[in-house]
């Protein structure tokens, strides 16, 4: 009977419900690494030499290669959604499964820096610095694979019979994706280089 | 069975700070101001409700606001509270900024361990020793440092204090374990004892007496039995009591020289830290 | 989809921003690892390797909100959803460190 | 009920009755479907209010335990104490930890599981669609997510209670070092996390649904006050709640690895060893316990507006409705609202006057948050405004509202006092804080829960409350909420701590343990009081009168629904004409005029019928 009735329309901003809700999702995470990169900024500057010789301790090549990785994500992502939108499936389908595979690489780098960490007998309980470095890189890593499942599951879902044609959810979720770039933008020069 | 007074400013504990009038002063301002609003508020609601209650034959108006009456009533409170904004930063800045905190004529650190406060007087010399986190251990609550020689003849009590009256004191606050709060009613003055810095708290007493020292901020079960007692004294009565003090203290640390075996174990000073924050 | 682009349009502007972020990543690591200001600028050199790390990161941000996640093409109401929660950011760090100082 | 009740908007007859279409929705979704895992968003309202008023019984049973010891130390809890294990009662009478767990425990069911749940779950969700004319939320599996994080968090929480050392016991704000060990402890930050989480997904899908299902032709400012209070607050729920999220996860890093981040260096442990933290000695870093608190109450002041101005909003909406009266400079309000919530962001410090924090820093916080007060002024003052020369009926959701108002300015001017940076040092963490804290929370925000509860009750049950019963519970708990919390003030100027387990260990409080006994004589009085909404709510449930459509003869959208409506809301298509107080409206004869009705039809005395069947 609803469906008679004219009660749900077009979206009135003109942006449809899940773009919105991720913007409105993506100023909620904006605020939720400012509060680490906060504590950081206080802890850092109340314990410089802790938080220098912390840093020089990380395995800024690793990292820098993880921020490629993100980078290209990144693009393909971009293009995932244009080829979607323009319906070109193969494409959608090699730009998704590139993006996909940068993420699984940047777990696995994720990993060997973390296993060396331990096997140095670095913990998060190490010091301050260790503490922000672990909880900061562990969440956006937890953001990476909340990124990863719907992005395997509409990359298989295209490669059945019925496929993959709704681009407005990937453009959603390529918000997101770009997002998770983002705070690695922040987190690369801001836990591995300057001091 | 329950008499009490309804007026709110019969409760306030005596004050004998220098600055305890000013404050009473500014809470009983603060206090009429709000009295005046709330009865304002009150009276008008309970008016309209009255006057406005619905009968037969009674209607509403039409009507959606007016911006003129809506300025005004932005504008008086504005006003209103920042005078009394500007006003009052005046008593912060006499309580607070380290710039108006009159020169010390005592000085003694405090420390806050659940669930105990505990003093340090600089001892015969007058002076406090050095201290630092890292030469904090259970016998050393204040980390004094155990190269500086000024710390040696310091003396440290716990629970009830001595001090003068008529002088200002400046008590270095610090906690040794988890947040306290040092509360001294009569005095008017509250600060948090926080664990990792040390914080002035400045004040004058003016009537000999022991006061109450309270813990005003949780710090786990026992917080409600974290009490101290400060007890003023007149200069003179001051001085034989501290004299006593360092007397008593100057033959424990003669018997220390003359058995060191027998002396409280002098804690090892942990490796120095290569990065520790000093405070 | 911005107005008067074409897909091809737009996968080449994808592209630029992909190499300009590639070349940022570089210029961000040269400066914080192979820039050595003289020793005898002590501090001033950490808050260079700072701030020109910041800005680095800053303009990187920018161009991925800018062109990956369409704000250039999108609805300009969206931008609130940047400037808000990082106006709030920068409420708490200036209170913190500018007004609190070391004591918080 | 009547089947004229539809389409007579439209001129044709109604052809079905409102019902047909509730009772469609019953046999297409499976019992779990509807009331378990409901996404429909009425549904998912009562689930918030009824897991909301079961919270209140418990936050209010902890809250009775204290009132007890604090009047009556060392003697056995009445009834209860002897079913409760020794490690928390010593022959029946509350064990200092124990106190200090209730306390933690009570503050944190009553704000995070009943005041943020209610008011910004279940009116939030009952209110939203239906006022802006829709269907239902944005995002509906988000929504019902959102709630079921919350029984979730509360049973963690909860489950504190049966570890090893007891649950949470470092008051509501969980300050470290205190809270940086313990099973509790963790268990109360994933808890947080988890209701945060909720918090922020319900405010995201607020906002995504007011701002784009507002039904044809209604402006944001058409937008009644509740919508806009929660549109506000949502804001607030979005940005503010991830700072607690980092905030708590930081901590937990601390409880479980101790990296020092708010633990510095070289703490000791109660039995005189070193704290275990990363900061120790040979490690190097000193954690900064105040970084926590900046970072708590960045959080959890503009959190205390979220628990005010959604009660703000329908306090609005309840005494527009029955003063007749339109509201007083709706745009004001709709300003003050926004003034409130940005100033609630730079404030935060007001807690933390005695934190050590930088005296200049104390200066900032204290003028921003004395300016505060001036929106909440603009408010009281066109709340009066409304209710002047208006036609003011007695209903209990009405008495509720004024009540509000009333104790709402007493708590108010009292955070004036504490805004005082001067003052707050005395009065810091007495007494005088609580009474603040139940001026607000429970004379503001839960009088207001109550004005709405019975306000939407129609509409949410299809049933009318029992309206003596009704005003009875209101003259009750308005009397002994008085008297129970308005002493507190005085012995908060006699210096009397909060949080403490038994005051008479200090000379100079032992002359208030009468005062204490009145209190806790009137918060016994108080709480029984409530078992009178209770019973009025279940007893209306079954033998109430059947609601008609519009019951208040109020203007906003909720009122052109079905008396119970049922999926999908509404049996009518729904555009907006008018704003939502057109109360005495000269271009009407009756003294309403709905935002549904077409210019074109409002003298047909049709609709009126319908509205009042
Ligand atoms: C709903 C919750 C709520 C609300 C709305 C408020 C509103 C306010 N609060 Fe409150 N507050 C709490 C909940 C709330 N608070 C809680 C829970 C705590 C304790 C936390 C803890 O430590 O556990 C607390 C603690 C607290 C403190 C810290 C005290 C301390 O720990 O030492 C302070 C200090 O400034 C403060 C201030 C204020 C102010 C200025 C307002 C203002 O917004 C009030 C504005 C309203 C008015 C001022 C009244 C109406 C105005 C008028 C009638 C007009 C006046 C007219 C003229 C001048 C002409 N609050
Ligand atoms: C919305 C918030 C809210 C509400 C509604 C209440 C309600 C009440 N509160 Fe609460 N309170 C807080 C929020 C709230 N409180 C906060 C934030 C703190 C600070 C905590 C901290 O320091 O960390 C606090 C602290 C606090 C203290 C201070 C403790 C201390 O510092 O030592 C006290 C003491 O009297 C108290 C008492 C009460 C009482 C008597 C009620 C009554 O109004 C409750 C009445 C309601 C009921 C009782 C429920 C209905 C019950 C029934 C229908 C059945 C009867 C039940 C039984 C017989 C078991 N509260
Ligand atoms: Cu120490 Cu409370
Ligand atoms: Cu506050």
């Amino acid at each position: 009977m609803s469906s008679a009735l004219s009660l749900a329309h077009e979206p009135v901003t003109g942006i449809r419900h899940g773009k919105l809700g991720m913007w409105i999702f993506l100023a909620s995470e904006v605020m939720f690494f400012s509060g680490f990169f906060t504590a950081f900024i206080i802890l850092r500057n109340s314990n410089l030499s802790v938080f220098a010789h912390g840093a020089s301790e990380l395995n800024w090549p690793l990292a820098a290669l993880n921020t490629v990785n993100l980078i290209v994500s990144s693009l393909t992502m971009a293009m995932a959604i244009l080829s979607l939108e323009h319906g070109n499936k193969s494409k959608f389908q090699l730009y998704m499964g590139i993006t996909f595979l940068c993420a699984c690489g940047f777990l696995v780098i994720k990993y060997i820096e973390y296993t060396t960490k331990f096997a140095h007998g670095i913990f998060p309980g190490t010091n301050s610095f260790f503490g922000l470095y672990f909880t900061m890189t562990g969440f956006h890593a937890i953001h990476v694979i909340g990124g990863m499942l719907p992005i395997g599951w509409m990359l298989a879902k295209s490669f059945t019979k019925r496929g993959y044609q709704d681009w407005e959810r990937v453009e959603i979720l390529g918000l997101y994706w770009h997002f998770v770039d983002l705070v690695w933008i922040f987190l690369f020069p801001v836990l591995y280089l300057i001091f | 069975m329950f008499d009490f007074s309804w007026n709110m400013l019969t409760y306030f504990p005596p004050g004998i700070s220098t600055y305890s009038k000013a404050l009473d002063d500014l809470f009983i301002l603060v206090y009429w101001i709000s009295v005046a609003i709330f009865l304002l508020v009150q009276i008008t609601l309970v008016t309209f409700i009255f006057k406005y209650r619905t009968r037969p034959g009674h209607k509403s108006i039409y009507y959606h606001g007016n911006n003129v009456v809506e300025f005004i009533w932005t504008l008086a409170p504005t006003v209103l509270f920042a005078g009394l904004g500007l006003y009052s930063d005046e008593m912060w800045k006499v309580m607070k900024y380290s710039s108006r905190v009159p020169s010390p004529d005592v000085e003694i650190d405090v420390v806050g361990q659940a669930f105990n406060w505990h003093a340090r007087y600089p001892g015969a010399d007058g002076i406090l020793g050095k201290r630092h986190a890292r030469y904090r251990t259970a016998q050393n609550l204040f980390g004094i440092d155990p190269t500086d020689p000024k710390g040696k003849d310091d003396i440290v009590l716990t629970g009830e204090f001595n001090l003068p009256m008529n002088k200002n004191i400046v008590v270095h606050l610090s906690s040794v374990d988890v947040l306290h709060s040092y509360f001294l009613p009569n005095f008017r003055i509250k600060q948090d004892a926080v664990p990792g810095s040390w914080i002035d708290v400045w004040f004058n007493g003016t009537k000999a007496g022991k006061y109450e020292l309270a813990c005003a901020e949780l710090c786990g079960s026992g917080h409600y039995a974290m009490r101290g007692v400060l007890n003023l004294q007149s200069d003179a009565d001051f001085a034989v009591w501290m004299d006593a003090k360092n007397a008593a203290k100057k033959a424990v640390l003669a018997a220390e020289a003359a058995n060191p075996q027998a002396a409280a174990p002098v804690p090892a000073a942990p490796v120095a830290a290569e990065h520790g924050s000093s405070h | 989809m911005g107005a008067g682009m074409t897909a091809a349009d737009m996968q080449k502007s994808y592209i630029k921003i992909f190499g300009a972020l590639m070349v940022f990543t570089l210029l961000t690591i040269v400066a914080a690892k192979f820039v050595h200001f003289p020793e005898s600028w002590g501090g001033l050199s950490t808050i260079l390797h700072v701030t020109i790390g910041l800005i680095i990161a800053i303009a990187k941000a920018w161009m991925v909100v800018y062109v990956f996640m369409h704000i250039k093409f999108d609805n300009p109401y969206l931008r609130v959803f940047i400037y808000i929660p990082l106006f709030l950011f920068c409420v708490l760090v200036f209170a913190l460190t500018v007004l609190g100082g070391p004591t918080l | 009920m009547s089947a004229v009740a539809t389409h007579l908007e439209q001129g044709h007859a109604a052809t079905h009755d409102a019902h047909a279409h509730h009772d469609h929705a019953h046999h297409s979704v499976s019992f779990i479907r509807k009331y378990i895992f409901s996404t429909d968003h009425k549904q998912i309202a009562k689930q918030f209010l009824t897991s909301s008023l079961f919270f209140l019984l418990v936050g209010g049973a902890f809250a009775l335990f204290i009132r007890w010891q604090i009047a009556y130390p060392g003697e056995p809890i009445p009834v209860v104490g002897k079913w409760l294990p020794d490690t928390l009662v010593s022959s029946g009478a509350v064990q200092p930890g124990f106190y200090t767990q209730l306390v933690t425990m009570h503050a944190t069911v009553m704000i995070f599981f009943v005041i943020i749940p209610m008011a910004t779950g279940a009116f939030a969700n009952f209110c939203i669609p239906l006022m802006i004319g829709t269907d239902d939320m944005a995002m509906p599996t988000i929504n019902m997510i959102s709630f079921w994080l919350v029984p979730v968090a509360g049973l963690t929480i909860m489950s504190g209670f049966f570890v090893e050392g007891g649950t949470a016991a470092a008051g509501w704000t969980n300050y470290p070092p205190l809270s940086a060990s313990g099973t509790g402890h963790m268990l109360w930050v994933i808890g947080i996390f988890l209701v945060g989480f909720s918090s922020i997904l319900g405010g995201m899908n607020y906002l995504a649904t007011v701002l784009n299902k507002r039904a044809k032709g209604m402006r944001m400012f058409d937008l009644p006050l509740t919508v806009w209070a929660l549109f506000i607050t949502s804001v607030l729920q979005v940005l503010g709640t991830p700072v607690l999220a980092s905030a708590a996860s930081l901590l937990f890093v601390d409880q479980v690895f101790h990296a020092g981040i708010f633990i510095p260096e070289n703490l000791l442990t109660p039995t005189g060893g070193l704290f275990p933290s990363g900061a120790n000695v040979g490690s190097g870093g000193g954690g900064q316990p105040v970084l926590f608190q900046h970072l708590f109450w960045f959080y959890s002041h503009p959190a205390v507006y979220i628990m005010i101005l959604p009660i703000m909003g329908v306090v609005s909406d309840v005494l527009a409705t029955f003063a007749r009266k339109a509201i007083f400079g709706y745009k004001a309000m709709v300003f003050a609202v926004m003034a409130i919530a940005f100033l609630g962001f730079v404030v935060w410090g007001h807690h933390m006057f005695l934190s050590g924090m930088s005296p200049l820093l104390g200066t900032t916080f204290m003028l921003s948050t004395i300016v505060i007060a001036v929106p909440s002024s603009i408010k009281i003052f066109n709340w009066l405004g409304t209710i002047w020369k208006g036609n003011i009926h007695f209903t209990t959701p009405n008495l509720n509202a004024l009540g509000f108002i009333s104790t709402f300015v007493c708590g108010g001017l009292s955070g004036v006092f504490m805004a005082i940076g001067p003052i707050d040092v005395y009065i810091h963490d007495t007494y005088f804080i609580v009474a603040h804290i139940h001026y607000v929370l429970f004379g503001g925000a839960l009088f207001g829960i109550f004005a709405g509860i019975y306000y939407w009750y129609p509409k949410m049950f299809g049933k009318m409350y029992n309206e003596t019963l009704g005003k009875f519970h209101f003259a009750l708990t308005f009397i002994t909420f008085n008297l129970c919390f308005f002493p507190m003030h005085m012995i908060g100027v006699g210096g009397h701590m909060r949080r403490i387990h038994d005051p008479y260990v200090y000379e100079f409080l032992k002359p208030f343990q009468p005062i204490n006994q009145f209190i806790t004589i009137f918060a016994i009085l108080m709480g029984f009081s409530q078992l009178i909404l209770i019973f009025n709510f279940l007893w209306s449930l079954k033998f109430g009168r059947p609601a008609p459509r519009n019951p208040w003869r109020a203007n906003t959208l909720e009122w052109a629904a079905p008396a119970h409506p049922g999926h999908g809301n509404f049996d009518r298509d729904i555009t907006v004409y008018r704003g939502p107080y057109e109360f005495a409206s000269p271009e009407s004869k009756r003294d309403y005029l709905p935002q549904w009705i077409r210019p074109a039809h409002i003298e047909k005395e049709e609709v009126v019928a319908a509205e009042k069947h």
